[in-house]
């Protein structure tokens, strides 16, 4: 039982180091905290649904879909919504309570979109359901495939951001802001690439989440939640900080749901953060 | 304090107006008195939420936190102590919690605290439930008293008075001073000698404490009671945006948010309740870009624009 | 080459730089000296666009006008800056730092051979190119921004304060590399409280005051009238 | 002369950096003392353990006979040292007069009401802002502003009064102002500690000074003799450096 309970917390962990991993560019980079996160990641799942059962397409190549479709989604809703408000602001504190506000409603806006359309229910496919045999532990194939690819595209967003001028810019970005415009850094340009990388992450986590478990129209709030808490607990900004949160957060829920009771996760996940919180404001992985 | 005659006018025709309201049930049916209880829950709730949340821009979404808590206790006491007794205890659970949230997430940066108070009701649902279904084995209970609707209805009417009145005595107060201060300067109000995590905390834990009294009161109409009935987000939500439409830091502010969305809300559950979630995003979007400081400054903007005009 | 009229900077309702206009010309080093508080700071945020000025103040470059160049255009028409408290990425390593210097299109085509150069020029730094910034001394990092301004290929190089907080013998060395800097033909213009060491670097110099220039001359004038000192210790 | 303030030994260190160095000094009470240095030599820091903003690593303050170093900042207000801000700092979302109030209204023992509002329109009165008390901060221009910041500061009688860099920006004429409003307060037996780089108002304000330079202080005497040690030239005008 530990066995399956380590390697179904991976894959949950995987999955929201992922989801935390665009959670932490939007806010670390665009300063934009996004509580509609979830909701994208929400349609990145029902894309995903629709294309396997309405259109007979592979999960994998929804994913492949859903990575430009969600980078498009979030550039359009950067500039339209998000942008005129950032120019509005006078402060950062202005622009953190407005932004709070408008990605709000925008939460409500989506979820109110997705159960006028599809109802309130489970929703979800069948897909490589066959259990394989991971070190005597018998796992769905869908779960290990999207684990797998949750580190594909970690692990190139990884790259990528040390590696390529895009990523070294998005770096400088979010760690002195103020400094951008010296090394000829363009802010509105990088935060609006920011949030959409952000969002072609959140779609990708969502495509990734259909693959293994059945989700409703009203999941994201919940996604936000663990994924904000997991940023958090990493250290706003810091990548490698997020993997890591999100792998514990996932490690953390998959233990308590089998040793303690599956309706505790979140409480769990909040106890969790509210330590961080008393001890280590800056996150667990600051220096 | 000097009474001015129109200190005297404005008190004889608040009386009247309570006055009134109370004899409402009286001319009302019971949907009536249903919708009436609802009108001044929500009418107490987004002004106890501005309460702190107006001058320290603290966004709370722990409302129903402390809604469900009141509302839990009640149902939990309800048989083995007298109504009022069991308020007393739903207020002291409230200010307790609301001391613990606050002293634990109150010096952190707002958006932390945002966060937490998101989380929060959903902690405590899972745990009550947890509880129940483990330690006492029985989830939901039933809430019988020998009280009436209208009952309830007076209650909530006084409960919304009382929130008005230590909105308008915080104000006039050394209280007041302090938290509009520290809302635009946490340092300035300190070197004034201001407590600022004192005041944060006090006003944070009447605003909770005035919350949990609203659910405690609600608790009676829910008959059957379970956590994920009253702990429902949908209550933190409505709170918040009332309290903005109206604008968060005036006195009435709240009220004004509150009448007209409780009405609308109502209508959209009842006519169109697929379409509730997509009314109240476009409304909170709506918020931010028209009425960022909420109607009643608008209107009063748009007032001392028109006398500016007339006088030039 | 360089060349700003009129500049006046506010700060709300403070006016922290009171119409002032200076210039620096082909290959020369012009110092800004001023007590603290005069405005010297927020004029070179102003003349390199990082702060907003009045609409009647002029600033061209080679007779091109600046005026709508957004700040972070700056760099790409050859002005690099080295600002006040160093404005590095701490938490990235030397060699990051220095990528981003050549972020500009300008700086992109002999990118390799330049920062051999530069690096040739801040020895200890190309031993510690894998160092994060943050963990590195004061002079250190003062050395990785001049070193990442000048990885931009800039004409002109504006720096403020590049002393500041540094111990005497750290601030030598600085004015060293600054020097060998000037010979290789690059532009300065530098603020600095540090009226020795700079008026010895410099050609020419102005004195601000409460936001006005209050005197300006070859470095060899100001060394020896003492304009200076009273701008510093009062009258 | 009493002793008001006693520095001992007074270190401040942010993470490697050492911002206060060893700081000892001593204000009497009735004094009117400037803090001088270069930029970064830490003036601001000073003032900041004082009023209580930041904690000091390590050392002592006394204040008044009490050790107000482990003290908060508005513990420290109520014992008698009020403060002006390096840039203006108002409740904007006050009116002039309640921004003063508010000192009076938190001091120990409170003032409040009708008192409250005669000792705030006094202040003002003082600080040549009479009749303005109705007025939003964000109406009055930058001299008046930091007009507001003083009768703030001075509102509650406060036995010291810390003023960092309160006359930056002003110009000639407002200097002159400035000056002899500082000059009035001194006469009236408060004690004054200013940071302030204009020489010309230290020369006429402060009888005595105390110059730091990186953190430590170099020099403590009569204004004009301290202004004429070689330490002191040195540390503002930079030490040759042989290129």
């Amino acid at each position: 039982m530990l066995s399956s309970t380590l390697i179904v917390g991976l894959v949950l962990g995987g999955t929201y180091a992922l989801l935390a991993l665009g959670l932490t560019i939007q806010y670390g980079v665009a300063r934009i905290m996004n509580l509609a996160y979830g909701e994208l990641v929400i349609a990145g799942a029902f894309f995903t649904m629709l294309m396997v059962t309405q259109a007979g397409l592979n999960p994998l190549v929804a994913l492949i879909l859903a990575l430009p479709l969600g980078y498009g989604f979030s550039w359009l809703l950067y500039t339209v919504v998000l942008h005129p408000l950032a120019r509005r602001s006078k402060s950062q504190g202005q622009l953190e309570v407005d932004s709070i506000l408008v990605t709000f409603g925008l939460l409500f806006l989506m979820q109110g979109l997705y159960q006028v359309n599809f109802g309130g229910n489970f929703q979800g496919y069948q897909w490589l359901q066959n259990p394989v045999n991971i070190l005597g532990t018998k796992i769905a194939g869908g779960r290990v495939i999207g684990l797998v690819f949750a580190v594909l595209i970690g692990a190139l967003l990884y790259l990528a951001m040390i590696k390529t001028r895009w990523g070294v810019n998005m770096r400088a970005v979010a760690s002195r802001p103020q400094f951008a415009a010296l090394v000829g850094i363009d802010m509105r340009k990088e935060a609006r690439m920011a949030f959409a990388t952000g969002g072609a992450l959140a779609a990708a986590g969502g495509a990734i989440l259909s693959m293994y478990q059945t989700f409703t129209a009203v999941d994201g709030t919940f996604l936000t939640m663990k994924a904000l808490v997991i940023v958090i607990m990493g250290g706003v900004g810091n990548l490698i900080g997020a993997l890591l949160s999100g792998i514990i957060i996932g490690l953390v829920e998959a233990g308590v749901s089998v040793a303690i009771d599956p309706g505790l996760t979140l409480a769990a996940t909040y106890a969790i953060f509210l330590v961080v919180l008393l001890w280590r404001p800056r996150g667990l992985f600051s220096t | 304090m000097k009474f001015e005659k129109k200190h005297i006018l404005f008190l004889i025709g608040a009386v009247l107006v309570v006055a009134g309201l109370a004899a409402l049930p009286l001319a009302l049916k019971d949907y009536g008195d249903g919708l009436l209880l609802g009108l001044f829950s929500y009418i107490t709730l987004a002004s106890a939420w501005a309460l702190f949340s107006g001058p320290t821009k603290y966004i709370s979404l722990a409302t129903v936190a402390f809604y469900g808590t009141g509302a839990y206790t009640v149902a939990v006491l309800n048989e083995t102590l007298p109504f009022a007794v069991v308020l007393v205890v739903a207020l002291l659970i409230g200010l307790v919690i609301s001391l613990l949230v606050g002293l634990a997430t109150l010096r952190l940066a707002g958006v932390y605290f945002v966060i937490f108070s998101f989380g929060l009701a959903e902690m405590v649902r899972q745990l009550i439930t947890w509880f129940e279904t483990r330690v006492t084995g029985t989830l939901g209970r039933y809430v019988f008293v020998d009280l009436t609707t209208t009952h309830l209805y007076w209650m909530l009417l006084g409960l919304a008075c009382l929130t008005l009145f230590i909105r308008w005595w915080i104000g006039e107060s050394r209280l007041g001073l302090a938290i509009h201060a520290i809302g635009d300067d946490e340092t300035v109000a300190r070197h004034a000698g201001v407590n600022v995590t004192l005041v944060k905390l006090a006003l944070f834990a009447i605003s909770a404490a005035i919350i949990t009294l609203v659910g405690a009161i609600q608790s009676p109409r829910y008959v059957y009671i379970e956590p994920s009935i009253v702990f429902s987000p949908t209550v933190s939500f409505l709170t918040l945006i009332m309290a903005l439409l109206g604008g968060a830091t005036r006195t009435w502010g709240p009220v004004f948010g509150a009448v007209p969305l409780f009405f609308l809300f109502e209508w959209l559950s009842t006519n169109l309740p697929d379409h509730f979630s997509i009314v109240l995003g476009l409304i909170f979007v709506g918020i931010v870009f028209i009425v960022p400081n909420g109607v009643l400054a608008l209107i009063e903007g748009l007032f001392t624009r028109k006398r500016r005009g007339t006088r030039t | 080459m360089f060349d700003a009229r009129n500049i006046s900077l506010r700060y709300g309702k403070h006016l922290a730089v009171d119409d002032v206009s200076i210039s620096v010309g082909e290959g020369e080093c012009v110092v800004i000296l001023g007590a603290n508080g005069a405005g010297k700071s927020s004029l070179l945020r102003g003349i390199s666009r990082m702060a907003p000025i009045d609409p009647a103040g002029r600033i061209t470059l080679r007779g091109a006008d600046l005026g709508a160049v957004p700040a972070h255009r700056i760099v790409e028409e050859g002005i690099a800056l080295v600002p006040e408290g160093r404005g590095v990425f701490t938490e990235m390593t030397v060699e990051d730092n220095l990528w981003l210097g050549s972020n500009p299109k300008r700086a992109r085509a002999d990118n390799e051979t330049r920062r051999g150069e530069i690096l040739a020029l801040f020895p200890r730094l190309a031993e510690r190119r894998k160092q994060r910034v943050g963990t590195m001394s004061g002079g250190e990092q003062q050395m990785v921004a001049i070193a990442r301004a000048l990885m931009s290929n800039p004409d002109l190089l504006f720096l403020d304060e590049p002393s500041l907080g540094l111990a005497p013998i750290v601030v030598k060395e600085l004015f060293a590399t600054l020097t060998r800097i000037k010979e290789s033909g690059v532009s300065m213009l530098l603020v600095e409280q540090n009226v020795t060491s700079s008026l010895a670097l410099a050609d020419r110099g102005y004195v601000l005051e409460a936001g006005r220039i209050t005197s300006e001359g070859t470095a060899r004038e100001l060394s020896s009238s003492s304009v200076v000192m009273e701008a510093f210790l009062g009258h | 002369m009493s002793d008001l303030l006693t520095l001992r030994n007074v270190t401040k260190r942010f993470g490697g950096l050492v911002a206060v160095n060893e700081v000892s000094f001593t204000l009497g009470a009735g004094e009117v003392v400037g803090l001088l240095g270069p930029n970064g030599s830490g003036k601001s820091t000073v003032m900041n353990l004082i009023s209580g903003e930041l904690p000091a690593t390590s050392g002592s303050i006394t204040f008044d006979g009490t050790d107000i170093g482990p003290l908060p900042p508005h513990r420290i207000a109520k014992l008698g040292i009020s403060r002006t801000f390096q840039l203006v700092r108002l409740a904007e979302s006050l009116s002039v007069r309640d921004n003063v109030i508010m000192p009076l209204a938190f001091a120990s023992p409170h003032v409040w009401g009708r008192k409250a509002r005669r000792r705030a329109d006094a202040a003002l009165e003082r600080v040549g802002l009479g009749g303005q008390g109705d007025m939003a901060p964000a109406d009055l221009n930058y001299i008046d502003q930091k007009r507001v910041e003083l009768a703030r500061a001075i509102a509650p009688d406060p036995k010291l009064l810390l003023l960092d860099e309160w006359m930056a920006g002003l110009n000639p004429s407002e200097l002159r102002t400035a000056i002899e409003l500082i000059r009035g307060l001194g006469d009236t037996g408060i004690t004054i500690f200013l940071v302030e780089h204009i020489m010309e108002a230290v020369r006429e304000l402060c009888p005595r000074c105390i110059v730091a330079n990186a953190g430590s202080v170099i020099a403590d005497g009569p204004t004009e003799a301290v202004l004429s040690t070689p330490d002191v030239r040195r540390a503002y005008l930079g030490e040759a450096a042989d290129v």
